[in-house]
């Protein structure tokens, strides 16, 4: 069945007029707490329509966050996008929508089966057969009738009518309607032409609701002060911006969903920012290589040459990153790989989310080795770790990983602005042929402050002690080759010191406490949103108060074995099946190994609040499993 | 830039009998490496003494080369010249992604990477074919031996059809010609050589030095411990009774002139991207390294009769941009380009975030 | 220097003449218990004569073991062979040598500083110079010299003189003459020419030592009949034999050190047996791939067609496998990966032996994916175990490891002869077109029996409803692509069931229990001999009885469970740096955590008794760290 | 074998009006798949169709096909043809190693490979040109649209210099042309085709199917999402007014005379492994098709002049050995060897094992 509709076809002329007694009362009416969710079909160009919406509410003060679920192909299946409206900044996902807007008939039948009693569904009219619920408020609008006196252009009307749901939207939600111009008006600033068809498009719908349909007062927009200064923005755009303001000076990649557009994002803002302003030649090289094995072998050459150097994939593209990385971990190369994970194993589910290349990321590579991690919680955090993580890999010179997810990288959040760094970059210990003619003498992997990290010199100093060899074969403290057993275990137990001192320099866990907590929690990464929202439900609906640790890095600091040591349980909530940063932690602490009880969550949608909650009640015995 | 410079002007009076040093004042000692842990009598040990021939010779600057490899006995060798130079012996098969990275950090670095059969022909295949797509300038030496010399004398994809195993059995399979790949995907400079051509290998590297893009010569090296006996294409014996010369090949740097006079017609030559050139001298056939179907044909053509043909087997005189030029990079390495230009300012972070509000 | 001496040289003239006092007495002479080592230059072929020693003794009766320690490169750097003598049989790697023969001037000044005071040193004339110990027996011996006359051909003295040693060595430790005759008549048994000419050269070594030398009775060799009927292998030959015996059909592979001789063997095993007798024609396919992920790749697609497939690797070649492992777990294709694990991580020792890629190759992938190991305990079980492999892969339709390591697959072990299988092959779940027409329906990913694993149908299969969509993406139990989260979740959890069912399946320890025992020991692979030698050092040196269990295969089976549950302390000996087996046990059992305790080696020798000794010694504090 | 089957005897006193079915009475319905999930208008669904058909036409037993493939929008495509038959879409780049190791299990199927440039020619460079080496046979289709159409929209190595980005910048590389690097690989059977010309694929698959080694069809496939824009080499516009045939190609199985009668040297037939021919009819261009440096020659004239040649571009009349026949391996499909031939006796065990005592 398809979206284009011959507007005069008799299911069309059956469509049965709305009720028009009002939906709530106004008294009782929530107020900027709703959950709008809009299914299309992808390539339909929905996607701006409802940033459309988003930044109608947004300019209205009001919280709001966008995460879109598409699948994994370019045209044509249905595609979900949802818009959280709340007053209190609560941004994780939540199970079901408030309002729903049907266009899609590929999914519409299942999308009505699971609505929410109780809820508000806009049906496209085309899609009336498959609406057979009674405990739902539904407005039937025939948006391919009213798209036509809109849109005379026909090829454009599969655009155009999208704009109209949020006309209607707008009308039930009470949303300014000058917002609403404003915000498409923003939305096409570069094309006056597709700003004026949208616009009309938008103010149609709004129209023909105003006119056609009740009053809806259950779900209220209202004008608050909460977004005043800040920003709405993705993380793959915001660790892009991190490695920019981070130096980065060499980016080779290979395209894989969800990072591609970090990646993207890079070559947009280098392209504009990172140019000789005299001679107009770029400050960067920024390589799409031939696959990640090369992505990541570019990144470590770069680095032995002293380039700031880094790569972003997923899933697969770690995989073959592995032997790689044990190499940079081994001849102690500063290297950066940006993991925004997606659904594994295996090509699992490349559009949708999942935190389940920690421990793979961890302990990637054949042998004994494991690997910083800097895990962001939040896009600002994206942004800053994007420079932390070149920094600490010049620092610690070894393979950094950035780990973020589809949930982080590619939906939308809001925040506060970023701020220039103010410290300057960390390029770690190099010695120049100055400094070799001061020291006399230099020996690459010895450790001489203590920390287990040597000194390195770059190709091309001009000093005769400069040059070394660098081999992923077992070498001395002289980088010469060395098969000697003593040598082998010397260089690894200094690798195993270099990665505890990597626990007192990456960023520290962030503890919130309520006053009297009884509950522990650790979480990291995108479960933020919904850890904290859980807490809150905790708090205000079960009377538990909470205290939550977030992880920000791995290998985990004394404050986070100080964490588990202070509380005899502690509920671990993370995104993957197999408990990984609890089994990270187990491994490495095994007699606080038992006090972590896992809250998993690895279905492939972004984590709730309630899911949490749920596994915690029934952890508390307030619900049986 | 080139990565040989130009002759120190020779000191006033200086003794006749110097002590063997180059232009820039280095001896043929400061060209050479670690010991050999090969096998006595290696291939790949010829060609390092060639290598340092052709860098002292040359006049290049220690600091200034970067020595790349995969891994194998050829990939080692980057430790027997250059202990001046930084070296990185990487992984199997990726030292031409790894030297493009390091490439791309450090433009002003003379590259050269060593890299066996095996790397090249197999695990690498694709990175090397990708570098030379995108012509990532360095010297893409391939120690040539038929076998994975390491692993102890499995073929390697560069066996010849026919060729036997030490264990007596045949190899199946056509030969892949890197020679070949290598005019097929664009690289401009592409030479053939035997590790014993002494004569020959020498200015066939220098020319590689001064050439612009990446240059690849592909050197046949006899790997005497497991690809030496009687039935194998790649044997010493076999190398020596077969090499068929192109052509005589000489080197003159660029500060320097052509001097061989040879009779009308029977010498050509060729410049390279630094202004030095290789004067090629008529042998048996008429052969010109600008053609492209040409080199091509010829090396079809060896491969099905099983000539060992050497010399400069292609050289485009329109060269290609390089991939600094492709990129349009600024010409300071970017390793060394300070952090008043590698970060913006903070206006422009402002900016930005004006238009996420 | 040079081996290649003058033998005019004044060096060679000035040899002092050795004291002709015995050396020891009878009476107190240790018997059948001495560690030969052999130093010399790789590539010179002192394999052959280290060979024919330990033949002679093995056809004495007394039980052997040989361990080569050899550079990663072919010729002219350091190689040590080690003959360890043993009438009870123990055969780990012992510390020092009794009997040091040192033909190498490149390592003989560090090989003569190393040895233990009181041993003895056969010292090649050329290397006198090296030698300034008082606290050791040396006997001088001019080999160059000896070796003229036996050897006319100069090209071969180089060759030949290594026999010299074996005779001087089989003088002083009391062999049998005739069994060193037929030793050698053995392993030149297709060379006459050189059999002679080595014999030659052993009997004038063993004359000149007669003549020349002191008698010895500190160590000596007397004939025993602990040997008859054991055959003498090396790991990589067993498990190649296995897989052979497993009815292997494909087999891919990319040489790498030191599995290497694994590839080889199979080759020359099946050339011999596996052509059809009638037509000459090979049963199997063995293919040198162009890496290692297109070993892993064709193994995946031929296990796929119904193949039993296989490859071998080390290190560096399970990094590269890494994504087609993930494909080959979520698509539920059987494949085995032999890993003879050498030292990492990077390139690392590739001639060194190690454990260090358990925890990896458990692990491996990205994602939430975990896979069986089977670790054998010895060469028999590698060859059993090689059987068994195939089984479980078609059986459980996942990758399974076979886990070894170089100093199992490349050194010679006694064992008994191995038997041929008595079961038929497990072909595990397969739909033929019959199956399917009795059945009617088939869903190839619906646990049916409750054991996680599905049926499968071959391609081929002649049936309308054979066909199915085999794809590493997210698909419901009709193998349908599917991104529903409930699909997803069914899926991995079933994934989680059938790993679960790989615990009741895999080889389950095995228990060596002394009575009354105090302390609880876990080891695996190659540790077992160094462990139970141990275990015996320790019930009659220091009078402490232990437990140990052996763990054959991961996931751990309840048995192992079962094991730290009744141990409140357990030593978990390991070859690598991070306690990669502890942690796979404390990830997974975090309550049981820290009752392990571990015991590391990894300097990249094989483990010795006493190493395990010392540490446990530091535990039960009598001695400290 | 041939994977095509030879017509069953026509039932006596049949129907003149008979359901639309092949020689082996299968529907072309039974060729068909899952419903696309690709942009309206794609290149690859055209292409799936012609597959479609080929197999249809051909006879070809759903029951007697692997279908493989690896990562993108092209590789989708093996779940919209023959429901019937067995398909594995495996990972990025590695399809050709996966259907080799297929082929090797069962020698019997016909193994059909689809793959994108993506996958071809970058991420997968290395196994698509071992696979040819080892001559796997297999139809290995290339739906070349020269970009990464799944992850929207970038360059693929295919993409010529010059053509432009959707965002508007050009491609500063030369293509890889996977014909060039089959005919370079000892391919015999190369052909280049267009999804929207029906008439040339078609044909040339149906001949690709009776190939007794590697066959490659490299079909220009426009994605009309990402890159079907004006200063694109590879959009529908482009590739429509651009394709010039080199043959008009007829395809006559093997149990099937030529019919077609064309004047005296207008028209070339190939034989091919099974028997069946190909019929070429000249057009513009006297075109020799089993002339490899004729072919190679015309292709990089292609690449330089950015002309767009479709037909059959190499095949060799002697074909070389496939890899069961260079492995020596028996008839029968291994996956169905039974134990008795598979597991040696206890015999031959203890034999071994004296060895070792
Ligand atoms: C990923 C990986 N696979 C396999 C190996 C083992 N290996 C070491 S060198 C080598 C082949 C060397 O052959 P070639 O490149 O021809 O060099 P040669 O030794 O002949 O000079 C192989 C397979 C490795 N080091 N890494
Ligand atoms: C290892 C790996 N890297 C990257 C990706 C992401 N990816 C999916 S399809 C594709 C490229 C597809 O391009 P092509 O092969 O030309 O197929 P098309 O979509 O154009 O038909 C990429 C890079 C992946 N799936 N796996
Ligand atoms: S094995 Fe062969 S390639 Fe390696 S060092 Fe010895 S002779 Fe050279
Ligand atoms: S994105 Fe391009 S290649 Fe992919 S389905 Fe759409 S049109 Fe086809
Ligand atoms: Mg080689
Ligand atoms: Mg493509």
């Amino acid at each position: 069945m398809s979206l284009q509709t011959d507007a005069d076809s008799p299911t069309a002329t059956a469509t049965p007029l709305p009720s028009t007694a009002p939906i709530g009362n106004e008294a009782d009416a929530i107020v900027n707490d709703v959950v709008i969710q809009v299914a299309t079909s992808n390539g339909t160009g929905s996607q701006s329509a409802n940033l459309v919406l988003m930044r109608t509410i947004f300019e209205m003060g009001v919280p709001v966050s966008g995460k879109n679920m598409f699948p994994s192909n370019i045209q044509g299946l249905p595609t979900w996008f949802t818009i959280r409206v709340n007053k209190d900044g609560w941004s994780a996902r939540r199970r079901d929508a408030d309002v729903f807007v049907a266009m899609n008939p590929e999914s519409a039948a299942e999308d009505i089966a699971g609505m929410r009693p109780g809820s508000i569904l806009i049906l496209n009219e085309e899609l009336q057969k498959f609406q057979n619920r009674d405990d739902i408020h539904v407005f039937v609008v025939p948006f391919n009738k009213l798209v036509i006196p809109v849109c005379p252009d026909g090829r454009l009307r599969r655009l155009v009518v999208n704009m109209m749901y949020v006309g209607v939207v707008a009308y039930l939600l009470h949303l300014d309607v000058e917002e609403l111009k404003g915000a498409i008006a923003r939305q096409f600033s570069k094309k006056p032409k597709a700003a004026e068809l949208n616009s009309n498009a938008a103010l149609a719908g709004y129209q023909w609701a105003a006119e056609n349909l009740p009053k809806q007062y259950k779900f209220v927009v209202k004008r608050m002060d909460k977004t005043k200064g800040k920003v709405i923005i993705d993380g793959n755009s915001a660790a892009a911006l991190g490695l920019m303001y981070g130096g980065i000076t060499v980016f080779a990649w290979y395209p894989i969903t969800p990072s591609s557009s970090l990646g993207e994002a890079l070559i947009d803002y280098m392209a504009r920012y990172r140019h000789d302003p005299e001679t107009g030649k770029a400050t960067y090289a920024i390589v799409q290589a031939e696959d990640e094995l090369a992505a990541m072998a570019m990144v470590v050459g770069a680095g032995w040459d002293g380039a700031r150097a880094a790569t972003s994939t997923s899933g697969p593209g770690i995989s073959l990153m592995a032997e790689l990385t044990g190499l940079a971990y081994f001849t102690e190369i500063p290297a950066v790989i940006v993991d925004v994970q997606r659904v594994g194993p295996s090509t699992g589910l490349p559009t949708r989310t999942n935190q389940g290349d920690m421990l793979k990321a961890y302990l990637l590579s054949h042998g004994d080795c494991k690997h910083p991690l800097l895990i962001p919680g939040n896009v600002k955090e994206c942004y800053e770790f994007g420079i932390e993580a070149l920094n600490l890999a010049e620092r610690l010179q070894t393979p950094i990983f950035l780990m973020t997810d589809l949930d982080m990288g590619m939906n939308l959040w809001m925040t506060d602005p970023f701020e220039a760094p103010t410290k300057p970059l960390d390029r770690g210990k190099v010695l120049t042929a100055e400094d070799l003619n001061r020291l006399g003498e230099f020996a690459r992997y010895r450790d001489v402050d203590g920390d287990g990290i040597g000194y390195r010199t770059l190709p091309g100093t001009k000093h005769p002690n400069a040059a070394f060899f660098t081999q992923g074969a077992g070498h001395d403290d002289r980088a010469k080759r060395s098969e000697k057993p003593e040598d082998w275990q010397g260089n690894l137990d200094r690798l195993t010191h270099k990665f505890n001192h990597a626990r007192t320099i990456m960023p520290k866990p962030v503890l919130n406490a309520d006053e009297g907590a009884t509950l522990a929690i650790i979480g990291f990464g995108t479960s933020d949103p919904a850890i904290e929202e859980a807490r809150h439900i905790l708090r205000t609906q079960h009377g538990v108060k909470s205290s939550y640790l977030r992880l920000r890095s791995l290998p985990a600091s004394a404050e986070v074995i100080q964490y588990l040591k202070d509380n005899d349980k502690v509920y671990l909530v993370e995104q993957n099946r197999d408990a990984q940063v609890a089994s990270i932690l187990r491994m490495e602490n095994p007699e606080l190994g038992n006090r972590i009880v896992s809250v998993l969550h690895y279905c492939g949608l972004p984590l709730d609040a309630q899911s949490i909650v749920e596994q915690l009640e029934v952890h508390l015995g307030k619900r049986k499993s | 830039m080139s990565a040989t410079e130009a002759p120190k002007p020779a000191p006033a009076g200086a003794p006749s009998k110097a002590p063997a040093t180059n232009r820039i004042g280095h001896t043929l000692q400061d060209y050479k490496g670690a010991a050999s842990t090969l096998c006595a009598g290696c291939g790949h040990d010829s060609i390092t003494s060639q290598i340092q021939r052709a860098l002292f010779e040359s006049g290049v600057n220690p600091y200034n080369v970067a020595k790349m490899s995969g891994i194998g006995c050829s990939s080692k060798t980057t430790a027997y010249f250059l202990s001046l130079s930084h070296g990185f012996n990487s992984v199997h098969g990726r030292a031409p992604a790894v030297a493009t990275g390091s490439y791309l950090a450090n433009r002003e670095l003379l590259h050269i990477c060593v890299s066996g059969d095996g790397d090249t022909a197999s695990i690498g295949l694709g990175h090397f074919m990708h570098m030379m797509r995108r012509n990532v300038p360095m010297v893409y030496i391939i120690e040539n031996n038929g076998v994975y010399g390491l692993t102890k004398g499995q073929f390697s994809a560069t066996a010849d059809k026919g060729s036997t195993h030490k264990k007596g059995f045949e190899n199946e399979m056509m030969p892949i010609d890197a020679c070949a790949l290598a005019i097929e995907m664009g690289c401009d400079y592409v030479a053939r050589s035997f590790s014993g051509d002494i004569k020959q290998l020498v200015p066939l590297l220098k020319g590689a030095m001064c050439h612009g893009g990446t240059s690849i010569v592909d050197v046949v090296s006899p790997c005497v411990t497991f690809n030496n006996h009687e039935g194998s294409t790649k044997s010493l014996k076999f190398a020596r009774e077969n090499e068929e010369p192109l052509q005589e090949i000489g080197f003159v740097p660029y500060y320097d002139e052509i001097k061989a006079d040879y009779p009308e017609g029977t010498m050509k030559t060729i410049e390279l991207t630094d202004g030095s050139k290789l004067t090629l001298k008529k042998l048996e056939r008429d052969y010109d390294p600008s053609d492209k179907m040409r080199a091509l044909d010829l090396l079809q053509k060896a491969r099905d009769e099983r000539l060992f043909l050497t010399g400069l087997l292609y050289h485009n005189p329109n060269s290609s941009k390089g991939i600094a030029d492709q990129l349009n990079m600024v010409d300071v390495p970017l390793a060394h380009l300070p952090e008043s230009v590698t970060v913006p300012s903070a206006a422009v972070l402002a900016e930005i975030m004006e238009e996420y509000k």
